[in-house]
């Protein structure tokens, strides 16, 4: 029994059929990939978790729990914490100010009226994000207006903003994407240090196979709105559907 | 090798320079703060040419202060294209000669459905590709033709950036991070069409976190770090320097 | 200001009074119309110009010197018709610029709310135009006095008109507009008018902000009323009376009868803005230019020769407060508000057109004739839109201090303030 | 039954009224994205023209009446106006007579220019500033223009009939059998509604059967993406907004023989239209002709006396109250698009 | 110093230093001068300035910090002044309970049309707020006469109840607002050759509470809560993904502003013991939104300056008359002295929206950031700070 169960969502956009019978099985503490062709409902699928989506059908349990009927902030309640595939952020704030605000939400719940208290007195918070700030690389831009930073740092931030939550599952759609190579590879040795640390369980989308293949312990193949196959890092590589269907050449 | 091309500070060097699009001594800033910092470089007819740095190194300024957007503002320099000065235009007279970019962000116009955004892009002469073929190369997007533009998975969005850029008739084509989000099928797809557009004579500039495989389309690259082109030269010098390639992209 | 145990005692060779009129909003004109007179009445006080009404005012106490030979000094002010920038317009007068006396105003709401403030704050309010019963009646206040005539004046004075021209067997239908000035005024007609044996069968509240009153008059064609009665002023009865005259209802014939529209309060810029609408429609007015007694001639011979057309007759209750002021500081001694409420409480006078007048005593109430006008069918000029039909005598509007529509509410004593 | 047919028939024309004013609104604030606190102004404007024009046909020198005086004992003049030695007095007085409809024309070349300027000298340095300093420079100049309006015409209503011929009204009941009398309308009225009718399909028929709506909103949406492919949005929406104030004269102009037009006219409809806009819901201009049209007969109906006796004061409130429940049960007004002024 | 950092400790200092001596400041010009027409330090001018400027500050908390644009504000003023008035009328005439009720009226509206409107974004959620504030202002008007008294107000009468309190005062007169025997309405003056200072009752507690109320807000914009209105403002979706709900955010703010605005109201009242219904009118709650965005949008200080501004036109120019003029400009030559006149006189008197307009016009075309901005420029120019150095690192609002 996974930590998260997805079981026989479909989910259809006028007439297109974006998830079909999606099974869906993550192990506590483990890394799982789904990859697939654009358009295949990875993204369809994650809205689904979060409270974005309602499925037409189907059950979604996370730790034993139905999270269809939340509210997003309910679910993120839950422990799952989700970077987007375009980088949301609050952009008229800064960087450390970005990285306050879902430390106050997994300290205080969902509502808590601080009317009177000052942000500065909130040391404990503040060393907190600065800690997740400096393994992200991004301590020296700490007072900058986030809106104004390149796209790489804005993921980065992103998934700084999700990690400090100390999420029970984390949920990431492309991560890399725009990111440095250099970047890429501290983020996939961040996660990996992470995921080991603090017991937490990540769900990625990535069409970078690097990372998928770094990182993934099992990897589930979306095409069409349904899974194709799911298995271990090598047999997907291997796999000739797969191949033809998605990876091309790079493989 | 740290090669600044050798520009003297008189000579109006874009008009006598064999260069198709030439960029001379240019910087740019984002209200206060200094960007690019007085780059020049060339581009010949036909040519692709690489821009590659790490995040936030200035490639995404650089192309939109060619393609003239309001911000950044180009405080000194002069941009040429074939003999037209499109430092004194506005962004829809540098587009009306033949410039087109693709934003990293897509940019998809929301309100307006896959068709219209394309047709959006022909309503201003010259037009390029039609729709039609547009939607041989990209048969995901004549599937989803009549669907809200922004409501589509973030490759197809990649993908109908790019086709808006192919639907008008261009001589440069700027592209900032095309690759993002696609699968690697797609992306292999892409690649051959860049280098069939490449032989009937398109000038692409081409921005790409995944160097090996810009370095492998292009001609020419320029490696940008905090404002300042620290390489111009040969895109196989760039694969064969090690020790380039270490300090600027990672790789 | 010093302390001579009154607010903003004057001290050196000059009085300040204080112009407190509508000088934005829809009633700027009429308010710079009054500010028009007030200028003049400082003028004459002042022994500048011909002299208007003081040569015909009947108490001579006032010799063209100031008042108590201090020169008058003015300042003016916006209250843009709402009470709150009235009242805030009127302090800083009180406050700022040692105002004794605050007179102007173009509703009863305003004058309301100003007559309270300077009650409080112990100076001298002159009403301005204000035409609802409240200002003399639940709202009166001692350190108060109006000089316009009132919505039961307009009624008492209108009914018996109506009544000769078109018959004592009429069905009336009110549009009144939503407020306390409508109501009233619409108590005021509908009371006198039943009394000559009327029927109301019809009373519609409007709101203040409407501008088209279509929907209101329509059910006047589905009704058997065959007199409309407009209990609007300003904008809204220029509107209604321009929609009731476009959708036809002067030309129908209703029980037999001729239908007819009725305007309590008639203003003469009214009746410009409704132009060729007002024709034959009867009203009543405080006073009008065209007045033949020698006050009212004297005065639009001055206001005319200065400013080049008649006066309104906003101009002329402001003109006339003003020197009614003057008059009674002059006749007292003393600038002291309560000095002035002695002077002027039972104060009878003539020559100011209106014929012989009484501030009555108990509400502060002047009691004068009325006019009961209608609309000229053959102007003359752009001024001569209103003729006279009867100057109503003064007995017949006068009421008893404790007439209901004036009940509630109690003078008080008058305040010298600090 | 006559009655509410009657009621209809004002909420009819009440509404092409508010739907013609929040047309205009629509193209600037629901397309352009503009919060224009000015329109009110425009569309008084558009009333103006009309004073204005019929007060240059009369223009007028003076003529003693012999044997009269004035009120101050001089000799009493008489205005002649010009135009009468011009085409004589019969075709004289008959043009000025037909002042209002002719304003029309006088009137569309002058609002296309104020919107022009309006949007080249002022608007256009806005759209990329928060919608709070497009409230305040957009309400500065709405007082601006509503002074200068007051210096030179004065705060008082100016009456501006309409043609003779269309003065009375039209007996509708009589067509249909009912008691001739009980179901009349204004001519002018009519022609209000015929014309409103005419303007919106003519603004509809240019921004459907024509590219440029589409392209208007996608350079509301993204101005920036517009101009990369080509495309000179600035001279659309300098276009878009000539039009608009165009649309909200033309309101004015044919409004005038119905009320009397005054300087603050304009912010007295300013607030209504602006809530028929959003009820329609924002960037959709059948939306707003629907809620105009709603909302005129929804008032029409809250007016009849059988109406406030069951519930006092319902004429006060029923515009507001509508627009409440329809705002809170339809999440963008009756037609809104996503995310236009949502955040 | 009370718990705020330098920057804010010695703004609100600079503050309360020019409330505490405003009536020197804004009476700069001796008494009988002809500049003397400019100076605004009599009591009721210089209550409103505070009054409005709490009034801004508490608008500016739901406005600058989340974005939500209420053009429905001035109901809660209104509800506020009629529910210190219906104390001043019941209960006694001490300014604490009616302030009181004031607040927590206004609260309780507040919290309802919140509750409803929030449920709406954008330009729909302030066309909800201008709708209720309409209703409101058109039944105070006419319908609900016997509750608020309609056209002329609810006032006090020599009849009222007033348990606690006197009816009438010995002289027979209503009695006035006062804070435990201090009357509101009391001043002394302070004559200094030609000049001549007012120190009135009122406007000190009102400065002292307008000084706790920006305090107060200075508090909050600085506080975990201010910093998810401002998160609310900039990206709710991410908010609502990080585990946060910004309804009750939203509302809580909507509450309290409604509840400064209730404050503002109560003290008007507490002033001047009138409440009208045209306090509700949607030119009111424009005027709050103007008085706000003219100052800057989000700036702490900058409502009240706009506030300030607003009601110095309103009273100070609005003043000036044609007679006024002719004495400043009798020095010059009669002939230009009519063409001066002449050419200055539309834009003042009744020509004092004229200046407003432009007013408007020219602070957001040439400040953007409205009047703080402008004092940044001087400040700037004065070379004090010297232009910071580049500023793409916006950390705070500007102040
Ligand atoms: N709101 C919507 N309305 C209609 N179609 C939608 C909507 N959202 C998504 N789709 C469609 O559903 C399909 C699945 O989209 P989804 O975003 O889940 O793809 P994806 O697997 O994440 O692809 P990518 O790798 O390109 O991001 C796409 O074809 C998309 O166009
Ligand atoms: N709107 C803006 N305002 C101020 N500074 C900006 C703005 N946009 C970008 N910058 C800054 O300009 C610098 C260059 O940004 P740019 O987006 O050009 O980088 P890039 O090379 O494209 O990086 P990436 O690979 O992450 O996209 C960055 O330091 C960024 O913080
Ligand atoms: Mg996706
Ligand atoms: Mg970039």
């Amino acid at each position: 029994m996974g930590i998260l169960e997805v079981k026989d969502v479909n989910k259809r956009f006028g007439g297109l059929q974006a998830l079909g019978n999606v099974n869906l099985s993550v192990a506590e503490n483990t890394c799982h990939a789904i990859i697939g062709p654009n358009g295949a409902g990875k993204s369809t699928l994650l809205n689904c978790l979060v409270g974005k989506l309602i499925p037409d059908t189907g059950s979604v349990m996370f730790d034993g729990q139905s999270v269809l009927g939340r509210t997003p902030f309910e679910i993120n309640q839950m422990g799952i914490s989700r970077v987007f595939q375009t980088p949301e952020i609050f952009g008229d704030l800064t960087v450390m100010e970005n990285m306050l605000i879902p430390c106050f939400a997994r300290r205080d719940g969902s509502f808590a009226l601080h009317g009177i208290r000052s942000v500065f007195s909130e040391g404990e918070l503040r060393d907190q994000a600065e800690q997740m700030l400096e393994e992200v690389n991004m301590l020296d831009k700490r007072n900058m207006h986030s809106a104004s930073m390149s796209r790489g740092d804005k993921r980065r931030l992103e998934m700084a903003m999700c990690l400090v939550q100390n999420p029970k599952l984390l949920l990431l759609d492309e991560p890399t994407a725009g990111m440095a190579r250099a970047d890429t590879n501290n983020t996939i040795d961040l996660l990996k240090e992470i995921k080991e640390k603090r017991n937490i369980t990540i769900a990625i989308i990535e069409h970078d196979m690097h990372v998928v293949f770094s990182l993934a312990e099992r990897i589930t193949v979306l095409a069409q709105g349904t899974p194709l196959v799911e298995d271990t890092p090598e047999n997907i590589k291997g796999h000739p559907k797969v191949k033809e269907a998605y990876l091309g050449e790079a493989a | 090798m740290n090669v600044k091309p050798d520009f003297s500070k008189n000579a109006n060097h874009a008009q006598t320079a064999p260069a198709f699009l030439s960029v001379w001594d240019m910087h740019a800033y984002y209200g206060e703060s200094y960007i690019v910092q007085g780059i020049s470089f060339n581009v010949h007819e036909g040519e692709i040419l690489a821009l590659l740095g790490r995040n936030g190194a200035g490639k995404t300024t650089t192309l939109r202060a060619i393609a003239r957007m309001d911000s950044p503002q180009v405080n000194h320099g002069e941009i040429w294209l074939d003999h037209q000065p499109l430092h004194k235009m506005s962004s829809y007279e540098a587009a009306s000669v033949g410039l087109g970019l693709v934003p990293e962000d897509r940019r998809i116009i929301p309100g307006l459905t896959v068709e219209e955004n394309l047709q959006l892009a022909q309503i201003a002469p010259p037009v390029g590709w039609s729709i039609e073929r547009i939607y041989d190369l990209f048969p995901r997007l004549g599937e989803r033709r009549s669907q809200e533009g922004v409501t589509l998975s973030g490759g197809e969005q990649q993908m109908l950036s790019i086709a808006r850029a192919l639907a008008r008739d261009l001589k440069v084509l700027l592209l900032d991070e095309p690759y993002e989000g696609l699968a690697p099928v797609i992306v292999d797809e892409i690649e051959k069409t860049l280098r069939v557009i490449k032989e009937q004579g398109m000038t692409t500039i081409l921005v790409e976190q995944n160097a090996v495989r810009a370095l492998q389309l292009a001609d020419r690259a320029i490696i940008l770090d905090t404002g300042s082109i620290v390489f111009d030269g040969s895109a196989a010098e760039v694969l064969e320097n090690a020790q380039l390639r270490a300090e600027y992209l990672a790789i | 200001a010093g302390h001579e145990g009154f607010t903003n005692a004057p001290t050196g060779s000059t009085v300040t009074l204080g112009f407190n009129v509508p000088q934005s909003g829809p009633y700027a004109d009429e308010g710079a119309d009054e500010l028009r007179a007030y200028e003049l009445a400082v003028e004459h006080l002042n022994g500048e110009g011909d002299g208007g009404m003081l040569n015909t005012f009947s108490s001579k106490a006032l010799d063209g010197t100031g008042i108590l030979g201090k020169k008058v000094e003015y300042v003016t002010g916006d209250t843009q018709t709402k009470s709150d920038a009235a009242r805030a317009s009127a302090k800083s007068m009180i406050e700022k610029d040692g105002a004794v006396m605050i007179t102007g105003g173009s509703s009863s709401g305003v004058a309301v709310a100003v007559q309270a403030l300077c009650q409080e704050a112990g100076v001298i309010f002159m009403a301005g135009l204000t035409h609802s019963n409240d200002t003399t009646g639940k709202d009166k206040r001692a350190n108060g006095f109006r000089h316009f005539f009132n919505s039961y004046m307009s009624g008492a004075a209108l009914a018996p008109v109506l009544a000769a021209n078109y018959g004592t067997d009429r069905k009336a239908y009110h549009l009144t507009a939503d407020y306390n000035w409508g109501y009233t005024t619409e108590e005021a007609v509908k009371s006198s008018t039943e009394a000559m044996g009327w029927e109301t069968v019809g009373t519609v509240l409007t709101p203040l902000t409407q501008t088209d009153f279509s929907s209101y008059i329509t059910p006047v064609l589905q009704s058997d009323a065959d007199v409309l009665v407009l209990n609007h002023y300003g904008g809204n009865m220029v509107n209604s009376l321009t929609n009731a005259v476009q959708f036809g209802l002067r030309d129908r014939i209703v029980n037999g009868k001729q239908f007819e529209i009725v305007v309590p309060l008639y203003s003469r810029l009214m009746a410009k803005g409704a132009g060729a609408n007002v024709k034959g429609i009867f009203g009543s007015t405080n006073w009008h230019w065209s007045l033949q007694d020698e006050g009212s001639k004297a005065f639009v011979q001055s206001f005319g020769t200065k400013y080049g057309f008649p006066p309104s007759q906003a101009a002329h209750t402001c003109y006339v407060q003003a020197l009614l002021y003057a008059d009674a500081v002059q006749r007292a001694g003393s600038f002291a508000p309560c000095a002035v409420v002695e002077a002027l409480e039972g104060f009878e006078f003539d020559g100011m057109g209106n014929g012989p007048t009484l501030y009555r005593a108990e509400d502060h109430q002047c009691f004068k004739d009325v006019l009961v006008v209608k609309g000229k069918e053959n102007p003359s000029s752009e001024f001569d839109l209103l003729e006279i039909v009867e100057v109503t005598p003064v007995d017949q509007v006068t009421y008893a201090p404790d007439h209901p529509q004036f009940a509630g509410g109690a003078l008080g004593t008058c305040n010298n303030g600090a | 039954m006559d009655a509410i047919i009657l009621q209809i028939l004002n909420g009819l024309d009440k509404g092409s009224a508010y739907a013609l004013i929040a047309l205009g609104l629509t193209l600037i604030f629901g397309t352009l994205g503009v919060v224009n606190f000015a329109h009110g102004a425009l569309f008084m404007i558009g009333a103006f023209c009309a004073v204005t024009l019929s007060r240059l046909l009369s223009l007028s020198h003076k003529v003693e009446v012999p044997g009269a005086v004035d009120f101050l004992g001089n000799p009493q003049m008489r205005d002649v106006p010009y135009i009468y030695d011009i085409f004589g007095e019969s075709l004289g007085a008959g043009i000025i007579d037909w002042a209002v409809p002719l304003s029309i024309l006088f009137a569309i070349p002058v609002m296309i220019l104020i919107g022009v300027i309006m949007e080249r000298g002022l608007i256009k340095h806005f759209y990329k500033r928060p919608h709070a300093d497009q409230i305040l420079v957009t309400f500065g100049l709405a007082i601006v223009l509503q002074e200068i309006i007051k210096y030179y015409y004065g705060a008082n209503p100016i009456p501006t009939p309409a043609p003779s011929a269309f003065v009375g009204s039209f007996d509708f009941g009589a067509l249909v059998g009912f008691e001739p009398g009980t179901i009349i309308y204004p001519y002018w009225r009519l022609v209000y509604f015929a014309f409103a009718a005419v303007i919106i399909g003519a603004v509809f028929a240019f921004l459907q059967f024509t590219t440029f709506g589409m392209v208007v909103r996608a350079g509301m949406a993204d101005r920036e993406t517009v101009g990369l492919l080509g495309i000179n949005i600035d001279k659309r929406f300098t276009i878009m907004f000539g039009l608009a104030a165009a649309v909200a004269g033309l309101a004015g102009v044919m409004y005038t023989p119905i009320n009397s037009p005054n300087y603050h006219m304009g912010m007295d409809f300013l607030v209504l239209s602006f809530v028929v806009v959003v009820v329609g819901g924002m960037g959709s201009l059948p939306g707003a002709v629907l809620a105009g049209f709603l909302l005129g007969i929804l008032e029409s109906f809250a007016s009849m006396r059988e109406v406030i006796a069951i519930i006092p004061g319902i004429n006060q409130v029923i515009i507001y109250l509508v627009a409440i429940i329809i705002l809170l049960t339809r999440p963008r007004g009756l037609m809104g698009r996503k995310g236009v002024m949502e955040d | 110093m009370f718990g705020l950092d330098k920057k804010d400790a010695s703004l609100l200092l600079i503050v309360a230093v020019l409330v505490a001596f405003a009536p020197f400041f804004l009476n700069p010009f001796p008494e009988g001068s002809a500049m003397a027409q400019f100076n605004a330090g009599y009591p009721d001018l210089m209550q409103r300035f505070v009054i409005f400027g709490i009034f801004a500050i508490g608008f500016n908390i739901l406005f600058g910090l989340t974005g939500y644009l209420s053009f429905g504000h001035a109901a809660f003023l209104g509800v506020g002044s009629y529910a210190a008035v219906w104390m001043f009328k019941l209960l006694s005439m001490n300014v604490v309970p009616a302030i009181v009720l004031a607040v927590i009226t206004a609260g309780v509206f507040a919290l309802i049309i919140g509750y409803v409107s929030l449920r709406r974004s954008g330009i729909y959620f302030s066309i909800l707020t201008l709708a209720f504030a309409q209703m409101s202002f058109a039944l105070a008007y006419s319908v609900l006469t016997p509750i608020t008294g309609g056209e002329t107000g609810l006032q006090l009468a020599l009849d009222d109840p007033r348990i606690f309190g006197a009816a009438t005062t010995a002289e027979g007169n209503i009695p006035v607002p006062g804070f435990f025997g201090l009357e509101m309405r009391d001043s002394t003056e302070l004559v200094f050759g030609n000049w001549v200072f007012t120190f009135n009752v009122g406007y000190y507690f009102a400065a002292i509470i307008m000084l706790i109320s920006f305090y107060l807000s200075i508090r909050i914009f600085r506080s975990p809560f201010g910093m998810m209105l401002r998160a609310i403002k900039s990206n709710q979706q991410r908010l609502n993904y990080t585990g946060l709900n910004p309804r009750p955010y939203t509302l809580a703010a909507f509450v309290i502003s409604g509840m400064y605005a209730g404050l503002a109201g109560g003290l008007m009242a507490s002033m001047d013991p009138l409440a009208g219904a045209e306090r509700m009118f949607w030119t009111a709650s424009g005027e709050v939104v103007l008085m706000t965005i003219l100052g800057g949008v989000g700036t702490l200080i900058g409502p009240v300056l706009g506030a300030g501004l607003i009601k110095y036109m309103e009273n100070i120019i609005s003043k000036i008359n044609s007679d006024i003029l002719h004495s400043w400009f009798a020095f010059l030559p009669d002939g230009l002295e009519d063409v001066v006149v002449t050419l200055i006189y539309p834009f003042i008197g009744k020509g004092w929206h004229l200046t407003l307009g432009i007013v408007f016009m020219l602070v957001v075309i040439f400040l953007p950031g409205g009047l703080v901005q402008g004092g940044q420029k001087i400040a700037a120019l004065f070379g004090r700070k010297k232009a910071k150095e580049p500023k793409n690192a916006t950390t705070e609002p500007a102040e």
